[in-house]
């Protein structure tokens, strides 16, 4: 199944059953076309699982370059090579009020957040802060709240939608235990400051090239530091990531 | 029933497909995905003496028909990879064969890898690579004739374990530099590494990799694979592994007619990580259809 | 409006978009099909002393993200070009630049092209072809330095007119290659040629090609193109022209930023006549959405 | 349109006014799809004009590697870049008699010869043999007659539909002043020796490898001769062909 939720923005349904009963919010599946088909894309691509449905998973594609616009092509029936769930997933750690920012398809691990079993038996308050540049790049609330359950408050940076500014001036720390976000790096920067100002936990899924997916290539490094003996060196977004805690990132 | 194996450096290998080194990583990480023990073999990172944290990212991305990559031979070191990796390689696999690529800027840096490993079980012998284009003096040994010559000499000085040399295809006459190896004592060689290579990101206006260029690997080189491998294998005696944008079957033998014993498969692992286990499927197939009983019989029958 | 318009070898090129020699024929041949005077200019199919046939068929084949060609630098020769070939140049051309790509096997030969079309009208300068690979001893001035610094000087002393070497990435080290162009008079360089390939029918058991092997061309060697005219272009003062596997704007752009002055089209033109008009429209548009006024303000812009 | 007409073998319709306006039996065009599209194919295939109605062209195409594979996958309104008509064309030079010698989809020329204004206006008998290795790989005759009118007297190797053996025992010169052939080279050139054998002006579309289709890479070469000097040297299918005499080729 393939939808239009938004300006090139599309949703994406794949059977795929083992993920399916596997994936957790923040993991993300590698999707390509297999190596004998050389053409465009090449290497697969990194996507978060967004939705679990039965035997299928859900994801939530914005056409960026080549890979994605192959991706969003993909027609019913149409195979493609999906591997995953890879990498770490966000934890909630004992969390009970979450608060989770997302900038553009950095919406989409936040989709799966809800139905999550540990988040289900756990019982924690979450809200949702979504942040779009314009009114058309917005998914669909109706969408949203159908996939995921999940009420979203929307910001646009030209108040086209929902309120008027950056996702991240809706940020209110008070009272939250945790949060959550994935979107373009300049909001993670941002969304990690005031965590860190104001004490509170925060857990960033964050994104890098990527060839393998696996750990293999190591070519999907990202600059860490060990928050324990404050060494800095490198990590693996796809295996050590790509959800980090923010004491690990050197940013 | 097809035989596959084809013996080389004086073993048996089940079949003649392995995975390439920088791909695989030390063989585990796969472990869970693909039955890694029915592969002819691995060739595991590059192992330096120190540990190496890598270059800064970007570090891969694709390109047309392939990708660049600059990892910077991030690698754990010759004394973690001895006590965390090689017991892994030695305990859970019987019958795919390891070579361990060896990567250093000097001499003495391989003799250190080689030295520190050569009583250890788990592996078959060494891959030097003396190719990697993404460290400073990184392709020295690969372009310089005196360089290799020393450095294959003093490394068949402290190992009797099968010693294969990884040339560079970014020099003017490959075939000189398999005759340095050959001369010096070397065991087979593989042809080839990466091709020097750089893409830019117009609206930033700065290279996309962040070690600025990196090698060029995948289906774009396989035809450069091919020649070098068949310039090499028409010229000496050792045996040859042949790489380079093996993506299936089909490519596999091209290599091999073309003279390569061997062959292993890089970069299409990171596009399906079932490309080696299909390649060795398709290899059996397609002798089958040719009524080619004994794959080995293939290697250099290339009608040129 | 964006001025696409560059000066090179003392003139000016009304864009920096040329067709690559070997894949636009004479000029002639793309006349009913594109508005061949648009574009920066064209260079020739090599022109050798006397007249040659060819290799034997098949010549190109596709490749992953290119193609391989052993075309063995078949051409009328140096007495029909100037006589059925120049003149229609001469009266077709009044914006488009047009260089003449020369071949030959000895001093003599190149010597011989140039000393018999230096007089003639119809064209701006030479492009020196030292590194076509098909032929026997084609790579040698390409690849020998001492070779290379007298063929340049050789020609220098017979010519005015703009003297371009067009490098082939088959060294070690092209910058070295560059320096000596540099040091013996040449005005310019163009980087790169094709890289030597094999291509085989595992039914058949032979080569595809003819000639065995062929010369590896399109966007799968555009990210080698890239790296080698960054490395001259960071190292001569030299204008450079930037070729291999430009198949659209974006493409020409990543080219200039690293340093290319000027960039052909080669393989990309089979693909699509329209690839070249469609490359200088899409420079523009590139520049006025990034704005930029002057083209010529982005060579070498590259942040690295 | 796309319609399969034998196995492997497809009839595709495109829409092309200029090509369609001038399209004669032998040439052909080149297909492809861009250059910045450089996945599989990468450069163009040559496919001989099979037929023109209106403004559209159709042609006949076998499935054999990636580029037919692709052509084949077409999907209506799609686009695709199409450069022709190309190359030389089946010349009648007053024959009354034509015999014309198909084998797979060498066929393809042939069915737009009964349409051609040339033909059509001299009024020549023309007799069509078409030769396929079994009866599954037969392009449908119902189909066939639609497409051209005509009527092909075909062969199969195994038997399977209507003669048994290979086309070239059909050859019967008797009383033909033309024949026309195209197909596999062993066949070409066993219609040639017939040919040659019996007197009878034969012209011949063959095949090479190609690139651009227009003359400029000098690619696709084929050993012939002069026929007046006796000079052999090579030329071009694309621009010299890739129709050609007998008489021209050095087999
Ligand atoms: C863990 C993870 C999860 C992701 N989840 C989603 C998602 O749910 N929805 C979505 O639309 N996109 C997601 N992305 C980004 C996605 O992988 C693609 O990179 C992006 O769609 C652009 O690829 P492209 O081929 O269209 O662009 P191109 O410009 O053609 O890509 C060229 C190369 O750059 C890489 N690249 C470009 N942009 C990025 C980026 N932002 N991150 C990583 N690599 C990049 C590509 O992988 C490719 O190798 C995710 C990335 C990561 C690492
Ligand atoms: C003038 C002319 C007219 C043709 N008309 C038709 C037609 O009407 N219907 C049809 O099905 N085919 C026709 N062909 C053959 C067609 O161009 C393709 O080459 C063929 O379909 C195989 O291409 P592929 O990409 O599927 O195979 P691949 O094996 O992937 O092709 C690889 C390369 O080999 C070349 N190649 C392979 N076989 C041939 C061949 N027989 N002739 C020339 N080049 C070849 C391809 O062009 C390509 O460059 C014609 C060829 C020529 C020269
Ligand atoms: C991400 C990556 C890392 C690599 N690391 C190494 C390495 O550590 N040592 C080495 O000898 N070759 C290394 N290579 C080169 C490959 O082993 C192989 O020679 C090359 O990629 C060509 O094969 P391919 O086209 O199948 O990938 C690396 C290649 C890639 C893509
Ligand atoms: C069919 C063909 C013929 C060529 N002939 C010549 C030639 O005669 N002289 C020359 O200097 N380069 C020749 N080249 C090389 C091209 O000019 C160009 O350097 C190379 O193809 C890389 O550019 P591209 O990727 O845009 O094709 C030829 C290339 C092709 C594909
Ligand atoms: S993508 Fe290969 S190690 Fe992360
Ligand atoms: S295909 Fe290029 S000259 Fe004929």
């Amino acid at each position: 199944m393939r939808e239009r939720v938004a300006e090139e923005t599309y949703w994406l349904e794949l059977t795929a059953p083992e993920i399916a009963a596997q994936a957790a919010p923040g993991q993300f599946v590698m999707v390509g076309f297999g190596a004998s088909a050389w053409g465009i894309p090449f290497l697969p691509r990194p996507n978060s699982v967004a939705a679990v449905r039965g035997e299928h998973i859900g994801l939530l594609i914005r056409v960026y370059g080549a890979g994605s616009r192959r991706l969003t092509a993909l027609k019913p029936g149409e195979e493609a090579l999906v591997l995953g769930p890879l990498g770490t997933h966000f934890e909630l750690n004992g969390a009970r009020r979450i608060l989770c920012v997302a900038g553009g398809v950095g919406l989409a691990p936040f989709l799966l957040l809800p139905a999550w079993p540990p988040l289900v038996s756990c019982g924690a308050e979450v809200r949702l802060l979504y942040g779009e540049r314009q009114a058309a790049a917005v998914f669909d609330p109706g969408k949203l709240r159908e996939i995921s359950g999940l009420e979203a408050e929307i910001w646009t940076e030209d108040g086209s939608l929902g309120s008027h500014g950056r996702v991240t001036d809706g940020v209110d720390l008070n009272g939250v235990d945790l949060v959550l976000t994935c979107g373009p790096t300049p909001m993670l920067k941002a969304v990690r400051a005031l965590a860190v100002e104001a004490g509170v936990a925060c857990q960033l899924a964050v994104e890098e090239h990527m060839a393998c997916g696996v750990g293999t290539c190591i070519g999907c490094a990202i600059e860490t530091v060990d928050p324990e003996t404050g060494e800095a060196g490198y990590s693996l977004v796809c295996s050590d990531g790509p959800v980090f805690p923010a004491e690990r990132l050197r940013w | 029933m097809v035989d596959l194996s084809i013996q080389v450096f004086g073993v048996d290998f089940q079949n003649p497909v392995l995975l390439a080194s920088g791909t695989c990583g030390y063989g585990e990480e796969y472990a869970d995905i693909i039955p890694v023990d029915e592969l002819g073999g691995i060739v595991t990172k590059a192992v330096t003496p120190e540990p190496r944290a890598g270059n800064p990212p970007t570090r891969v991305s694709e390109t047309p028909g392939g990708m660049i990559n600059a990892i910077g031979l991030a690698n754990v070191g010759l004394a973690r990879f001895r006590r965390e990796k090689l017991p892994w390689l030695r305990d859970n696999l019987s019958k795919a064969r390891v070579l361990v690529n060896v990567a250093g800027w000097s001499v003495n840096d391989f003799v250190k890898v080689v030295a520190g490993l050569d009583d250890a079980d788990g592996f078959l012998g060494y891959e030097v690579n003396v190719s990697c284009p993404n460290v400073e003096g990184g392709t020295m040994f690969g372009t310089d004739e005196l360089s290799l010559a020393q450095l294959v000499r003093a490394l068949r000085a402290i190992t009797e374990r099968p010693l294969v040399v990884k040339l560079t295809p970014n020099v003017a006459d490959i075939g000189v530099f398999a005759d340095i190896c050959e001369e010096n004592g070397a065991d087979g060689l593989s042809t080839i590494n990466t091709f020097p290579g750089m893409v830019i990101d117009i609206e930033a206006r700065r290279p996309v990799i962040g070690n600025v260029t990196g090698g060029i690997s995948g289906p774009a080189i396989r035809p450069m694979g091919v020649f070098a491998t068949w310039k090499v294998a028409s010229r000496v005696k050792l045996p040859v592994i042949g790489i380079g944008g093996i993506c299936n079957a089909r490519d596999a033998m091209e290599y091999m007619l073309a003279g390569a014993s061997l062959v292993q498969i890089g970069t299409a692992m990171f596009v399906d990580p079932y490309t080696a286990p299909e390649t060795i499927k398709g290899l059996h197939d397609i002798c089958e259809r040719q009524g080619v009983a004994q794959l080995s019989e293939l290697v250099g029958a290339l009608e040129a």
